[in-house]
């Protein structure tokens, strides 16, 4: 018996008809696959040992030319490569530590909204704590404590970035536990479990992906920022914050070595907060109304 | 008959949201006069509030389009200027909404937001005139006027539409418009604000258009009624002629009055109306309640009836065709 | 009032929340039997606390005092798995078709849910069939299947919550207002449907609302409540007919009746407005608002006492 | 109303413990053993256990913190193991500076912000609307050290418009603030916007129209009022946001701040010193929640309303 029934177009098929509709979303999105696609053929494009950080005293400080499009720094490597081999660091700096203090926000969230009480009340004063310590002071902490270094760069951002994340995920979680068909599920025996994974996690799924995306950008940034400051990733690695900081003593004459990584930074940072911007319109096109 | 105080001839309003042209009033036509009481009544989408918004002209510039007039004293309140609006609303037209909880600002006391239309249309008068008003409408309004410092959290949802109610008499205006006003409010407060506001209204001769889906309501407080189904009038009238069901009726309004459990009578089942509203971006040809009525003939399918009126008894129905009445 | 046997009792049910403010007697000493194939309905205006008591006999939040008995059985404070077991017998309707049904998902997954939680259909086929066959009883059209809620009105989604209701064949529903949310004509099919269900299926109701028109037209018998205590209880043609607690007659008076002959009739108010349930003073809870109050009224709780066959009243001023 | 501001005030130093606690834990695992390189190449067994024993590390690490706070309350912060002398002198002079960097930065953002925000809400997609959200969007995803690289370029170097380093004449200031303020407004003002957007979208806004009032004043005077109550809270995420970007800003432009300091303790591993600077800031940033947070109570009536309506309710019952 086949039951003539609508397509099953679930809530992300609508969300991608809408976003494909939307010309800012598709430009910020080839754009980020453009920088994906560099990250994952890094190694094709240019390889890690003999170019990234072979040092050949002969090309130093060599202005942008047909060899090197984006020119030398001071050990006479091609920032080319380097910025192609940053957008790996870049990317994970900003996914991984997103992913994991979201992550860990949800966890933390579902648990302090679905037990409430004396759970909740304990789990929002540690918050309230660590809210109390500005985020970078917070990563500051942690790279003192664990030294420099790629993943302990993750740790500290993530660690940073999960006080905002859970108190957020709690609001709309809390939101979402006032709803009646929570109570409905409840009224039918459905147990712990089912009522977070089954009911509450898909209604804030749209939320938690908006902040994936505004945070991711936020990473990248923080985590140049403390690579520039020495506390992130150890040379000779590739990284845009590095790159940067070993940049400003030639700056005056030399200034390609500064220009091209910021570059790159924004660019990555501007393509992930545009198409975030666009996700969050695709989700509730109501809020986009005319005053 | 009473000097005309409102004319809307001919009024519709589209909204167009993301390219979606949305008819929520087709071609209205309604008089009220000086001091008289028209209820309105329809179901949710049937374009009562819409009607409302455009005779304070408070509908949504981008979005909305209106078509016809709306005159009040004379003046056509859909193409006045702005500022000349800015005097006729508060002082000549006001309103009252629907729900009294998010109707009031927050941050304000109560005493300051009265005060504020009072203030608005009597520039020239002294600050005492506008406090000694003030705590004359509040206690007019059954609220003890020392209370008027506290802000609108401290006051139950029957208080503060007593409240809403007081922001719109405050300048006595002529015309007060009453959309849905104790729809948010129990059965009791609701009996304690509509006696007030007909004491109000017999003591200072406002008209009154009361936006209601509670056919008792009208009964009880209303001279003349509109009922509307889908952006149009399909039958208006004193409510004499309305409640009396030896008259023809249109097929809706009977469904409407079927649909009502009576507290009177007992009876075992209702004969509610089948089908659901049709969708304003797409009304169904001819008659819009064809689709729904259970005497649909071809000609509804097809052709939109006319109104016929029988001694100010106006029904929108190709079947309702009937002998002059005396 | 058919004498079929009593399948739900309550005796003395309490409900106390705690607040910073002090102790909210949200139910205060209810006590009432519903007759199998019968409808209770529960009236009272809001924070009277007719909510919590429906949910409170069905066991989802536990009462402070009183005992809850189901078929004889007492199921006040039950494990979660007998909780879970009792759900076949017993279920409830919701009042908000907008925030009772999940928007994440289809109209089939919301209504097979009660049968995937209990597990009682092996095959995929045999739950599809269930589900198929309860939108069809509910009047939903099988093409929204596999619609999402938010492209559906407020009477369909209702429709959807009938339907997840009747999921698990249950004998006793309680339904917290389920009309109030609607048009007046989505309203009336809605209570045909519901009444037609009783008879075909032998349902027993507990009918919560706040609309005395529709109480009367659903139920056999009619418990008025205010703050949390019992002020009426009497058969629904009964209490219409000779309602005796001042809250009562004052509720009856502020209907506003569709007829001319209503036309301008000023009802008799009650004063003030509903004083606050926390820490409630000691006698009958309505006596700052009583036209008739006495001394006796304040000293001393208020017992029902029958005044005539199935008709209690708690008031001094009756029934001596 | 008193017992609220009570409530807080007590609460602050116990939140600044606690902050200080994190932030000693997160320090103290570090792997490298400061005694280590404060001893000569070879060294015997008792050298170290001296100095161990000199430094208070043999304890356990709470003793540590115990004795830690009990010091700091009373502005000693031990002896700096790279410097060899107190903690107190060497950031004692520096924390004005990281102090009034990173508060007139804020104020300069919340003042800026909330006017611009103010203009693109109430000209929703006008043309000012959609070049101030361009760049915002531009601006928040620039970071705040490379803006302050290329205008220490441009201004500093090439134009030698502005002092590249160092603090004494306003002028030095006048390029860390900008570069620190920037990407902040950029934020602030898209905050500011959507918080103006939905007061104007309430039903209060359609009252005060339907009373006859002007369209500016319905916007400037109902929802303002309204859109301001959870930008007070927004300053104080957004001074957080602040001092930890003047960290940087104050590396670039070598102003003697916290922030240099605490750079170079790290890479120093001079554990006392990174304790205070971090803690310091952390103070900073807790008072100013404290005021924040009063500030709000001043202003919306309804937490207000909960104490003065409580007394009130005493006299009347």
């Amino acid at each position: 018996m086949n039951v003539q029934t609508m397509k099953k177009r679930g809530q992300f098929a609508e969300v991608w008809g809408r976003l494909r509709k939307n010309k800012l979303a598709m430009i910020s999105l080839s754009v980020l696959l453009l920088i994906c696609m560099a990250a994952i053929f890094a190694d094709l494009i240019a390889n890690y040992n003999n170019i990234v950080i072979k040092q050949n005293g002969a090309e130093r400080l060599m202005a942008p030319c047909a060899q090197h499009w984006f020119g030398t720094d001071e050990f006479g490597r091609d920032i080319f490569a380097r910025i192609i081999h940053g957008a790996r660091m870049a990317l994970l700096m900003g996914f991984g530590a997103t992913i994991i203090s979201v992550a860990a926000g949800l966890i933390l969230a579902c648990v302090a909204s679905y037990f409430g009480g004396v759970v909740d009340m304990v789990i929002m004063r540690v918050m309230d704590v660590l809210n109390s310590v500005p985020a970078l002071v917070i990563s500051l902490a942690i790279c003192s404590g664990l030294g420099a270094g790629t993943w302990q760069l993750i740790v500290a951002l993530s660690v940073a970035g999960i006080p905002i994340h859970t108190r957020m995920i709690r609001s709309n979680a809390l939101g979402v536990m006032g709803n009646e068909y929570i109570e409905a599920a409840k009224s039918q025996g459905a147990s712990t479990a089912s009522v977070i994974f089954s009911h509450m996690v898909p209604n804030i799924a749209s939320i938690i992906i908006i902040q994936i995306t505004s945070t991711v950008a936020t990473n990248i940034l923080m985590g140049a920022t403390l690579s520039f400051i020495g506390l992130g990733v150890k040379p000779p690695r590739p990284e845009w914050g590095l790159m940067l900081s070993s940049g400003t003593d030639y700056m005056l004459k030399n200034p390609h070595m500064v220009i091209f990584p910021g570059i790159a930074i924004i660019l990555t940072a501007l393509s992930v907060n545009t198409f975030g911007d666009c996700l969050r319109d695709a989700f509730d096109p109501k809020l986009k109304g005319k005053a | 008959m009473g000097e005309k105080l409102l004319e809307i001839k001919d009024l519709s309003v589209r909204y167009t949201t993301d390219g979606v042209i949305a008819h929520a009033v087709n071609h209205v036509n309604l008089e009220l006069d000086k001091g008289e009481i028209l209820g309105i009544v329809g179901e949710t989408g049937a374009g009562k509030t819409t009607t409302a918004l455009g005779i304070l002209n408070l509908l949504p510039r981008y979005t909305a389009q209106t078509d016809g007039e709306i005159l009040f004293n004379g003046v056509n309140v859909l193409r006045a200027s702005e500022k000349e609006m800015q005097k006729i609303r508060g002082e000549h037209i006001s309103m009252i909404f629907q729900d009294p909880m998010t109707s009031l600002n927050p941050v304000y006391t109560v005493g300051d937001q009265i005060g504020r239309v009072v203030k608005i249309h009597n520039k020239e008068k002294g600050k005492e005139f506008v406090e000694q008003r003030v705590d004359e409408i509040l206690n007019l309004v059954g609220i003890p006027a020392e209370r008027k410092v506290e802000y609108p959290f401290n006051f139950s949802g029957g208080m503060k539409q007593r409240i809403m109610i007081a922001i719109a008499l405050a300048c006595n205006p002529e015309l007060l418009i009453a959309d849905e006003p104790t729809t948010a409010l129990d059965v009791t407060i609701q009996a304690q604000v509509i006696s007030m506001m007909r004491s109000l209204q017999r003591e200072l001769g406002t008209a009154v258009i009361l936006i209601t889906h509670d056919l008792g309501l009208v009964a009880n407080f209303c001279d003349k009624v509109a009922v509307m189904y889908s952006g149009e009038i399909i039958e208006s009238g004193a409510i004499e002629q309305i409640f009396d069901s030896t008259n023809p009726h249109h097929p809706y309004v009977v469904g409407l009055f079927g649909s009502i459990p009576k507290i009177t009578r007992k009876t075992k089942r209702l004969t509610p109306i089948e089908g659901l509203m049709p969708n304003p971006a797409s009304l169904p040809e001819g008659c819009k309640f064809h689709p729904r009525c259970p005497y649909c003939m071809d000609i509804c399918k097809t052709e939109e009836p006319e109104a016929v009126i029988v001694n100010d008894h106006l029904i929108k129905c190709h079947r309702c065709v009937r002998k002059e009445e005396a | 009032m058919s004498d079929e046997r009593v399948l739900v009792k309550v005796e003395h049910l309490k409900k106390y929340f705690d607040t910073p403010r002090g102790k909210l007697h949200a139910v205060d000493d209810v006590s009432f039997e519903i007759r199998k194939g019968t409808t209770l309905g529960v009236v009272g205006e809001s924070g009277c606390g007719k909510s919590t008591l429906g949910r409170a006999v069905l066991g989802m939040n536990p009462a402070t005092e009183g005992h809850v008995r189901y078929n004889g059985k007492d199921i006040t404070h039950q494990s979660h798995r007998e909780f879970k077991e009792s759900r076949r017998q017993m279920q409830m309707i919701f009042q908000d078709p907008y925030s009772s049904i999940d928007p994440k998902k289809t109209v089939s997954e919301i209504i097979a849910e009660p049968l995937k939680i209990q597990k009682i259909y092996k095959s995929r086929k045999d739950l599809d069939a269930r589900v198929i066959e309860l939108m069809e009883m509910v009047g939903l059209d099988l093409i929204y299947m596999n619609t999402y809620p938010h492209e559906l009105d407020g009477g369909r989604r209702q429709r959807i919550g009938i339907a997840r209701a009747l999921a698990l064949k249950p004998e006793f529903i309680v339904c917290d207002e389920p009309v109030s949310a609607l048009d007046v004509s989505i309203q009336a099919q809605i209570l045909n449907m519901m009444m037609d269900f009783q008879d075909e299926l032998h349902l027993t109701y507990m009918f919560i609302t706040h609309d005395l028109s529709v109480v009367k037209h659903i139920s056999d018998e009619i418990m008025v409540l205010y703050l949390g205590t019992v002020v009426e209880r009497a058969p629904s043609d009964e209490l219409f007919e000779h309602p005796t607690h001042p809250y009562t007659k004052a509720l009856l008076d502020a209907i506003p009746v569709p007829e001319l002959s209503y036309h301008g009739v000023e009802p008799q108010l009650l004063k003030g407005e509903v004083t606050s349930p926390i820490n409630p003073p000691q006698g009958c809870r309505f006596a700052k608002r009583c036209p008739y109050v006495t001394k006796a009224c304040t000293e001393n709780m208020q017992e029902l006492r029958e005044i005539s066959p199935n008709h209690f009243v708690a008031c001094c001023q009756f029934g001596k | 109303m008193a017992k609220y501001i009570i409530k807080r005030i007590i609460l602050m130093p116990v939140t600044l413990l606690l902050a200080a606690l994190f932030i000693f834990m997160m320090v103290s695992i570090s792997k490298t053993d400061p005694v280590l390189n404060m001893l000569p190449q070879e060294y015997t067994q008792e050298q170290y256990d001296a100095l161990e024993h000199e430094l208070g590390l043999d304890q356990p690490m709470l003793v540590q913190y115990v004795k830690w706070i009990g010091h700091a309350f009373t502005g000693d912060f031990g002896t700096s193991y790279s410097t060899r002398n107190s903690v107190w002198n060497e950031i004692g002079f520096r924390i004005p500076t990281s102090a009034v960097l990173s508060l007139v930065t804020t104020v300069l953002i919340v003042i800026i912000g909330t006017v611009l925000g103010i203009l693109c809400a109430v000209h929703q997609y006008s043309w000012i609307d959609n070049v101030i959200n361009v760049f915002s969007k531009m601006l928040s995803a620039i970071p705040n050290f490379w803006i302050a690289m290329i205008f220490m370029l441009v201004f500093a170097m090439k134009m030698r418009v502005f002092p590249m380093f160092g603090t004494g004449t306003v002028l030095h200031w006048v390029l860390p603030v900008i570069t620190l303020a920037l990407p902040g407004l950029a934020g602030h003002v898209r905050i500011t916007r959507s918080s103006m957007l939905d007061c104007i979208r309430q039903d209060y806004i359609r009252t005060a129209r339907s009373k006859g009032e002007k369209e500016s004043v319905v916007i400037y005077r109902e929802a303002l009022k309204n859109a301001m109550m959870p930008l007070i809270t927004m300053t104080g995420n957004r001074f957080a946001m602040t001092i930890g970007s003047a960290v940087v800003v104050e590396r670039v432009f070598a102003l003697p701040g916290l922030g240099t300091k605490v750079l170079d303790a790290i890479n120093a591993m001079d554990v006392p010193v990174i304790l205070a600077c971090t803690t310091v800031l952390c103070a900073i940033y807790i008072v100013v929640m404290l005021i924040v947070d009063l500030a709000y109570m001043f202003v919306d009536p309804r937490v207000k309303g909960r104490f003065v309506k409580a007394k009130k309710n005493k006299v009347a019952a």
